[in-house]
């Protein structure tokens, strides 16, 4: 909860689009819940979150690291950090099988490449399956994360690149094809809760599920939102405006990142 | 009962050409040695398992040792891509790569659908996604009980599984301890297995977290120290993770790739 | 997060008549304590659940607190019968007892598929046996990638598991070790639970062989020592041999059973 | 490998039938063989293997414990005494699924309340399911450990009572309805190699699958083992007749038994 020691007291200090994400991002986690974390944006704000308001976030990771207290941000989901300040290390099909499927997880955090309007993520390919231009990673723990926790929030930046329609791959569902189609697919989890963005803060319509934009973090326009969108955004009657972090918010999120940096020359 | 022998002829023995070959390690204790060592002994048109194929995969892929990957993720964890698994997918160098590709959920309960000796597994996946119809081994089955469906994956039973672990006894019986991913199953799904360790021990003491593999599921353990890096080893060695920061700017062109492999791999004894 | 309160409190709060109780552990940190408790407490007409109902099943059956029983071998292990089970089906006293019968690995993988969240299991278990057609919890499926027929078993998902460990702390966080049979299971498969411990300690240190269940999948931890005696606790207690030998004789009579209850049960506070 | 302080040197000692079969099953385990044990006389028996010719048996008990080496009799297969010793104790659930579901296990070694011609077992009811007249505890782990090992060693004390035909309830396989059955059921292991009793040993017939009178303990008849038998026995044209016990054998044997009479007061 220190600032951090480089950083000048002011009413709004400077922060990046970035760190903003991650900050709107950790606002949403509330202590005491359970959160199934992607390593990457998920992870740093997850952690962020568990540094300044919700100290006892309960924090996942499908390396098999349940209640993970790193000091540091992990590099990767499999880090010796998360394992060692865990309340316990269990095998990857217990985490998936005993922990993930259950529905027992309040908030899967996940990052993807490409969004569309009802929240399905892509983390496939770029292209054609068969032949594509750009091989990703794959699916990893998303579509079970995506299916089984009881909400879902997705971190990823918002522009023509990342907001398409169609997706060029399925990997993980969000509101499938609108209303009704994660009922009919059987998930018991309620889907995506928001998607938050370098640019604002996303979240299903109640009735269509389409994807709505319903805040704007501090200094960005809606237009400049629609433009970063591959197809007509929706916007909320009501915009709100998301607030400016506060200095003891960037303080402990330049901690943490500046530990990782420090961590990876171990 | 596993037999102690060289890594070298640990590899020699028991993995062939065409073999399929899970290699398992969750961003822990990954066998890099042995990777490296498979490929110093020029295998050829190996089907490679894993859930996370990262660097000792983009390693093996690029050095043609691979026909096909069976896999959940593959990245270079917390930095990128692997540059030498999309050339093979996306160019075909230095041989076409096929893919069967899995979510987590889904290959692991194939791991453990082939150490429990079944057919197939069941769970809750692969709903509404582009994986389910695309993926021959993703099917579905209902419920006797309910007749909810549900996701049904085949077991995956490898001719090898590779693992490497901190500490064996001098029986041939292993422990590892941290974070054990799906090694106990890939080891127990697979027809043989070489565990590389990073030391024998007079006898091995149960830690906390730790899993034992007892000798007579093993085939063959050879102390390899240092055997996991750049990855880890909790309790011997960090993770080097300014290596694989610099493995993007390695592995991203063919050239620099080969050189850094003649340099470190190719010429370098088991 | 689990409340730390009394066994009182917990079963008053926690159990209802009628309510599916499963109460576990494998000849090991058998919740005593508790089951004389729901006796205490006048429970009926409960469904019982344990793969190896022994002593404190037969004297919560033998008290007339179940209507039915899921198991799968009720003995005294290394002495002999349970005479009140044995009376309840032999005789229906004090009540007639329904059950439901299965092998140890039918039963252990309903709660597994409990666990998991899926409405079923699939084993290789029961073929040719009487138990098969006979057990209405027992069917088959096919396997939809070889066509291999298996036994499938539905999911239990109790309404309360109730199981003793060594360990909590004050958060109830829960560590068990030794033996810790299918608790894990039967905790994450029940709606509710509850766990008394040999001691509250300040901070949990993971023991080789630890099994741990973080506070946020309990409902419930009662601090109890000797709360699985005549069981046993490892690192606190032995088994007590001699009075499972004496439970035979206690237990053969309808009297001496009773009389052995008033005085050691009834008559005593939790 | 010491023989009993309390017993003196003769070339044939005194034994009982009991101890007859326990030290005949004993032998029939070899070095090095990995043994899922039920308890009872065959734990006596694995353990007196382990304790004489055979160090190396690994002991598996469907409580968890992976290579027990208890120092004296187990009361119950969840005695502290099998963890404290074990290479390695995992879940009820792993050690079915993992460990003896997919015929990793070399020999299966049961006892029960009944045995047919096939070698089928009974451990769940005498009388009728619904109303039985004496109900036993069930089936436990034998349904599966006859199912699933490589082979399966029975022992069982040959009566009236205990060699009927047919059961009463049939809870374990051997031969099922005799040759074929356990191929059509699909079952992996190859079924019982053996009965051990306190009278002699009965081996499968290769082609019939029916149990025959192969071996007779010292100083028993034909007669007495057909006396013994619900149905009309079959004998071997050239029946064996067992060692008598060495003072070795009894020695440890008796030392073991004695121990957990110790072991029990504690």
């Amino acid at each position: 909860m220190t600032a951090s020691r480089n950083h000048v007291s002011t009413a709004s200090p400077k922060f990046t689009t970035s760190e903003m994400m991650s900050i709107a991002a950790a606002r949403e986690l509330r202590d005491g819940q359970v959160c199934f974390v992607g390593i990457g944006a998920p992870s740093t704000a997850a952690n962020l979150a568990r540094a300044t308001h919700a100290p006892g976030l309960v924090l996942i990771y499908e390396s098999g690291c349940i209640g993970a207290k790193p000091a540091s941000l992990p590099l990767s989901i499999g880090d010796g950090e998360l394992a060692r300040t865990a309340d316990a290390v269990v095998s990857v099909p217990e985490i998936f099988n005993y922990w993930l499927q259950p529905g027992r997880i309040d908030i899967g955090f996940l990052g993807a490449a490409q969004i569309d309007r009802f929240a399905n993520l892509n983390t496939t390919v770029i292209g054609p399956y068969e032949r594509p231009g750009v091989r990703l990673p794959g699916a990893g723990g998303a579509p079970e994360i995506a299916a089984s926790c009881k909400e879902v929030v997705i971190m990823i930046k918002q522009n023509r690149h990342s907001f398409v329609d169609p997706l060029d791959f399925r990997t993980s569902i969000g509101f499938g094809d609108g209303p009704g189609s994660r009922e009919r697919l059987g998930l018991r989890g309620k889907g995506p809760r928001m998607v938050i963005t370098d640019l604002g803060i996303l979240r299903p319509d109640p009735k269509s599920c389409e994807l709505t934009l319903t805040d704007l973090h501090p200094g960005v326009s809606v237009d400049a939102a629609r433009e970063a969108t591959g197809w007509a955004l929706a916007v909320a009657p009501e915009l709100k405006r998301t607030s400016a972090p506060t200095e003891a918010e960037l303080g402990e999120l330049r901690r943490l990142v500046s530990m990782r940096a420090e961590g990876s020359t171990k | 009962m596993a037999e102690i022998v060289s890594l070298r002829d640990a590899v020699a023995e028991l993995v062939a050409d065409g073999d399929t070959v899970a290699m398992e390690g969750f961003s822990h204790l990954i066998p890099h040695a042995a990777g490296h060592e498979l490929i110093r002994q020029g295998r050829r048109h190996l089907t490679l398992v894993r859930l996370t194929p990262d660097l000792v995969f983009d390693q093996l892929i690029g050095m043609g040792v691979a026909d096909k990957l069976v896999f959940s993720w593959g990245g270079n964890p917390g930095v990128g891509s692997l540059h030498r698994f999309r050339d093979a997918i996306e160019n075909g160098w230095p041989t076409p790569l096929k893919i069967e590709e899995h979510s987590h959920a889904g290959l692991t309960n194939r791991f453990v659908a082939g150490a429990s000796g079944l057919p197939f597994a069941i769970l809750r996946a692969y709903a509404g996604t582009g994986l389910a119809g695309r993926v021959a081994s993703i099917k579905s089955v209902q419920c006797p009980f309910t007749g909810e469906t549900l996701a049904a994956v085949p077991a995956i039973n490898p001719d090898v599984a590779i693992i490497h672990a901190q500490q064996a006894d001098a029986h041939g019986n292993v422990q590892m301890w941290g974070i054990t991913g799906v090694q106990k199953e890939a080891v127990l799904a697979s027809s043989r297995s070489i565990v590389t360790v990073e030391e024998i021990v007079e006898r091995i003491e149960l830690r906390p977290g730790g899993v034992v593999l007892p000798s007579w599921v093993i085939t063959a353990v050879a102390q390899v120290p240092g055997g996991a890096r750049p990855s880890y080893a909790s309790g011997y060695y960090e993770r080097d993770n300014t290596f694989y920061s610099e493995w993007e700017g390695i592995s991203r062109s063919r050239d620099t790739f080969i050189a850094w492999m003649q340099r470190n791999v190719l010429g370098v004894g088991a």
